[in-house]
């Protein structure tokens, strides 16, 4: 039977297992101690990030905050596999991978403060806006990588959705556009259990996501997305491949979303505390430590080091979100096209009218 | 036009009369109706265990049933496309489209199905199924959270289109609705889904009806959903600078009750439409342009419309610039030829 | 591996060879020579029923058709594997399977005529109306079976669509819907290698259609389209799984539409002659009769019946559609909703009105 | 209004002259895009060898190559999303679908994305996408293959939405829609794809102005589209009832060009819009609506309109009792309180 080469394995890649121990692997290598501890500390900014907006949004400066809290080893993986040319197309929920890409954390919690709808700028820092539309990104990345590759570059483009957006139409046909084009896409698949409240098994009968790979005719691979150095291997195996002209494929990481699905959720009504308990031993940072701890690559300084790292991203979010950005609501009609049409040149100066209107009356509008 | 209330399909339950939330009265009347007739059954994403974003769905999966109630993978128009087979196989499918915007994935299935099947067969096959979209801003949702996606609906022919301003109305429209042989969009304002007031089971409601709000002699705002308290509190305002303000509750938007509407404004002479939605071949121009044409001839001075801005929907920040309110429609209003001895 | 019973193989089942010999096969027995000869029956008319259609076009009585002449196996053998309870959701290529469900000639061509949207009663034969927006038919069909096993009934439903419909997000998500909710329907996809002038590698990079079903956990299989007997075979297979509880499946036809997509189509701007000439010895009645010629289930007095049989049909046809339907405008108002509008009342008004001047004045509408 | 033409992206070509069909012009304007800017690719279903079912990208593949023009795998929101995300990297694309029906499966990558990107981005990321859409009956095709759908893609904000009715303005504002910054929805009538008229390829058009396709001073006839002709035909039978009829082709539905359309209607006092789409919530409602409000003191009588009926399109037996003809247009026009002694 050929063409099983395209199926996943039966389990999960793993380079290191709960304990830190690292596993030995026929296809690939654990990454270089280097790479693991630029890794790790990618992981603990991570978690700052995550923590910090959690609690930005209960002083709310946040209106909303999906966590990556328990996934930070495919966010920081998925930002390290990718060279600087490369594109990454993001989900709402991978706001530690968009920073760890080189956005400035207040600008990619634009969205999540409510100030506008996306806060970077995408050509500088090669990462499309947060999607919120699930799977319609997918497409995004595909024409992107077309483009790229009309044009003779070698852009790898990474895109990223959870295990519900693989239910979407969207997915599909994005999955075999890229296929039939043969374009330098990865499909990262971040499986952490939930569509909100919806299990996995109320999203798929597939033996895995993964699986769905060779329906489109490309690779697909299952990796422990808990272990940032299994997620590394094989991420950056995918990117090379789509590099080299190996055309798409598709990686599914095994995670877990560890706190609900945004602050808004009440994840207690969907599932047991024991299994969100379960996963905690399973944590992508512990793990890592105690490999590196092991191996000697991480002492107590470099640790502390950093923390401090991290603990400055969090003191920059705390200034950026404490500080009430000067709204200008001409805005609402400065970009929805180039040219403004008169229609909304009228609708801008009757609000315009409103509002100086209201600014005489009582020193700003209600 | 009143479309008959099929009375074997909201049986005889006991009278109850209580205060609550529209969003209690729209689970109240999932209820009532899973109950009532054993061909309804509710689906969506997040409607089982979790009850919903806006736990319109509470419960109901614990006391009916998976077979009555659940979560189905996450993608919209596979849940209408099944929602049309089932309707085809004689159930009464209610879904949840958890938001405007995540109903458009749907559209081709709304559009070219939902809306067409009775009429493609003759009326062979009808489809008597329910869509339940939560619509509209106001709550300080991020973008795709708070379209306003009515006249996409309304717009195409074969679906009914409604949306309640009151518990009341959020519960017996919601029966009437899942009673109804056609396909209903269903459109609730999310802004009001924990506003309150009292509720009667035994209270029913005529789709293609539309509500006196408050009575009025000097002008009458038109308005459906979250506009309807607006104006409400518009004519309170106006009242106290001595102007008589009617509201009409419009309620549904396809079909339209020209009768109600048409009366109502010939006995003003003025009128002012109010949506949140984009103004721009919009619900509201529908709206403005019938009276236009059907009271020309009362009219005192043209009639206005005080709508969202033809723009995408504001972020959290900028929403409160971007939606209709109180002194917008006392400014539309005040453009209306008054004779200001009066 | 486990699972990899959930795909198909790597060639396609084929019960008769092109000669027609039978091919012995491990899994698959060939249908017993009674239900061959009813088979060959069906071909002999489905293939008259294309042969008239076309005849009709040119004569202009029909506005359009999109002839199956070559998939007649398919079409045939997706009738006969049904029970009389269970219900066939075709597309508009199907009018010979919607024909051999019992659908009276004339009923089934009122779309292709341009009487009305669909022109049989479903319940009655248990055929929905033929679908034209691709794919969603195949939503439709998952949701019936949902309704019929809701209660409790073993209605299978078969799900028609092409090689064109299976990029469609619809197919994907109808499939996923399908195998989650475990109900009983079966997906048979005829690729005739095109969708319109699209050939069959402008839609798929995958070793075949039939490897989509493993990634929704569910088998798939391919089998020579062309071979009436593999197709009943597998068909029927599929068919008793699903009855039986077993859940829906995928099944690939490799077969080859002989005309241009309808006769609006021009294929000699997209296809070279010798193609479609290869494929004519592969034509499915030939192979049928060849073998059960050769094993002398077929004489020439049963012959000439199918002919006479097939002929009656055309027949209908002919007379159906050389008769000009009684059409009333007021139709057009009639189902749009079951209670009418006022405002559908007064634009039937304003018809009314027009129609009645015009006739007073001219004796007919423009 | 008028959108700058940028002329770096329609570079100069040699001037012609000569008579063709509309279908026959789009495909030029196709292909000189194509020639003139390396970022232009055309895409769709059937798009390559076949030339479009319509034929109106025939030959591109064969005179461009596989990278300028190609089929892609039957999908519609594949093909928009691709577009929005080759858009995002520096691409012109044009795309077609293939008929409106077949564009909804594409509409959460309109809304949400094509229509949405540019000001999601702050301008950062625009979107210079061309999506071409066949719309309209008229040619006897079976159902989901004669809808006009304009009304869906003119009332979201961020879209541009044009429909030509002439060889000349086929030529010109397809140009104009692929020159431009932001994303165009391009309806094409297909009942006027073989209607013929001279073309100048040097002939620009600015997207968003209307244009006055008849001069007259009794009334004014709003159309667009394959409502165009039957506009100036009905006008021409008016005239030889003695009345003179003005025609305006709105050309631009989204933005609406107001200055020409509201100094037409003041200047005749009387005004029909006329446009084959259901009339419910349509882009003629709108027209209408602003019309009367803007016209409101010059106005003789009520606005008319003359539109589809609000039921899905008719099968191709039917379909001449759906469309809008001279006789409605006539009808209409007779409402318009006219002082019949004059
Ligand atoms: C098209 C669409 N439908 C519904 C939603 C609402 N929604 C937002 S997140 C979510 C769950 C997504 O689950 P998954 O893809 O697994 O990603 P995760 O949140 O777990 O990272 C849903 C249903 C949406 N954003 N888009
Ligand atoms: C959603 C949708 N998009 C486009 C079309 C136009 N169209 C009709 S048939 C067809 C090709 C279908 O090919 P396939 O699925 O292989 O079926 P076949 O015609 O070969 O039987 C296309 C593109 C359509 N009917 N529906
Ligand atoms: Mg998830
Ligand atoms: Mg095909």
């Amino acid at each position: 039977m050929p063409h099983t080469d395209m199926l996943p394995r039966d389990t999960a890649v793993r380079l290191i297992d709960q304990d830190g121990a690292p596993v030995a692997d026929e296809s690939y290598a654990l990454p270089e101690s280097d790479v693991l501890l630029q890794a790790y500390r990618g992981l603990v900014e991570g978690r700052r990030i995550n923590d910090q907006a959690g609690a930005l949004v209960r002083q709310g400066r946040l209106a909303v905050y999906p966590s990556s809290h328990g996934q930070e080893a495919c966010q920081v993986a998925a930002s390290m596999v990718l060279g600087e040319h490369d594109w990454l197309f993001p989900t709402y929920r991978d706001s530690v991978a968009v920073i760890a890409r080189g956005v400035d954390p207040a600008d990619a919690l634009v969205l999540l403060k409510g100030d506008w709808h996306s806060g970077y700028d995408s050509r500088v820092h090669r990462v499309a806006p947060q999607a919120t539309p699930l799977a319609t990104q997918l497409l995004h990345a595909v024409g992107f990588a077309q483009a790229a590759k009309h044009r003779g570059e070698d852009t790898v483009v990474l895109a990223l959705c959870g295990d519900g957006a693989t239910s979407e139409g969207d997915f599909h046909e994005a999955l075999n556009f890229a296929a039939v084009f043969h374009v330098p896409v990865v499909f990262f698949v971040q499986n952490n259990g939930f569509a909100i409240s919806v299990p996995l098994s109320r999203q798929t009968a597939a033996p895995s996501l993964a699986h769905k790979a060779i329906g489109y005719g490309m690779p697909g691979q299952r990796v422990d997305g808990n272990d940032v150095a299994a997620v590394l291997a094989v991420l950056g195996e995918a990117v090379s491949l789509a590099r080299a002209g190996g055309g798409p494929s598709l990686v599914e990481a095994h995670t877990y979303r560890m706190q609900a699905h945004t602050n808004a959720d009440d994840d207690t009504r969907y599932r047991e505390r024991a299994e969100v308990q379960e996963w905690v031993a399973r944590d992508p940072l512990l793990r890592l430590r105690t490999h590196l701890t092991a191996t000697g690559a991480l002492d107590a300084a470099t640790e502390e080091r950093f923390a401090d790292g991290a603990e400055q991203i969090a003191a920059a979010m705390r200034t950026a979100l404490n500080t009430d950005a000067d709204l200008d609501p001409e805005d609402l009609f400065r970009f929805v096209t180039e040219t403004r049409s008169p229609q909304l040149e009228e609708q801008w100066q009757l609000l315009r009218g409103e509002i100086e209107r209201s600014e005489l009356a009582a020193g700003g509008h209600r | 036009m009143t479309i008959a209330h099929d009375d074997t399909r909201t049986a005889p339950e006991v009278r109850e009369v209580a205060t609550m939330s529209m969003a209690a009265a729209l689970n109240r009347a999932l209820a009532d109706a899973i109950e009532s007739d054993p061909d309804v059954v509710v689906f969506g994403e997040d409607v089982g265990a979790l009850g919903g974003v806006f736990r319109i769905t509470d419960g109901l999966t614990a006391r009916f049933g998976e077979n009555r109630c659940f979560d189905t993978p996450l993608a919209e128009a596979g849940i209408v496309g099944t929602a049309v087979g089932m309707a085809m196989n004689g159930l009464r499918p209610v879904v949840e489209l958890q938001f405007d915007a995540f109903a458009l994935p749907a559209f081709e299935q709304i559009v070219s199905h939902v809306a067409k099947l009775g009429n493609r067969t003759r009326g062979g096959l009808r489809m008597p199924l329910v869509i339940r979209i939560p619509f509209g801003g106001g709550i300080g949702g991020v973008e795709h959270h708070c379209d306003s996606s009515e006249a996409y609906y309304a717009h195409t022919p074969g679906l009914t289109v409604v949306s309640p301003s009151t518990p009341q109305d959020a519960y017996s429209l919601l029966r009437a609705a899942i009673a109804s042989p056609d396909p209903v969009i269903f459109l609730e304002p999310k802004k009001l889904y924990w506003s309150k007031g009292e509720v009667d089971t035994s209270v029913t409601a005529e789709i293609g009806t539309a509500r006196i709000a408050r009575e009025g002699t000097d002008v009458t705002l038109l308005a459906y959903g979250a506009a309807v308290p607006l104006a409400l509190e518009a004519a309170e305002v106006a009242a106290s600078e001595g102007r008589s303000v009617q509201v009409v509750d419009v309620r549904s938007l396809s079909p339209f009750d020209d009768a109600t509407v048409t009366a109502a404004v010939k006995s003003t002479g003025r009128a002012v439409v109010i949506a949140e939605a984009p103004g721009y071949a919009s619900v509201a121009s529908e709206i403005q342009a019938r009276v236009f044409e059907r009271c020309f001839e009362y009219l005192e001075a043209p009639v206005r419309r005080v709508t969202g801005f033809d723009v995408p929907y504001a972020p959290p920040k900028l929403e409160h610039w971007y939606q209709p309110d109180v002194d917008r429609v006392l400014d539309a209003i005040d453009t209306l030829h008054w004779d200001e001895d009066v």
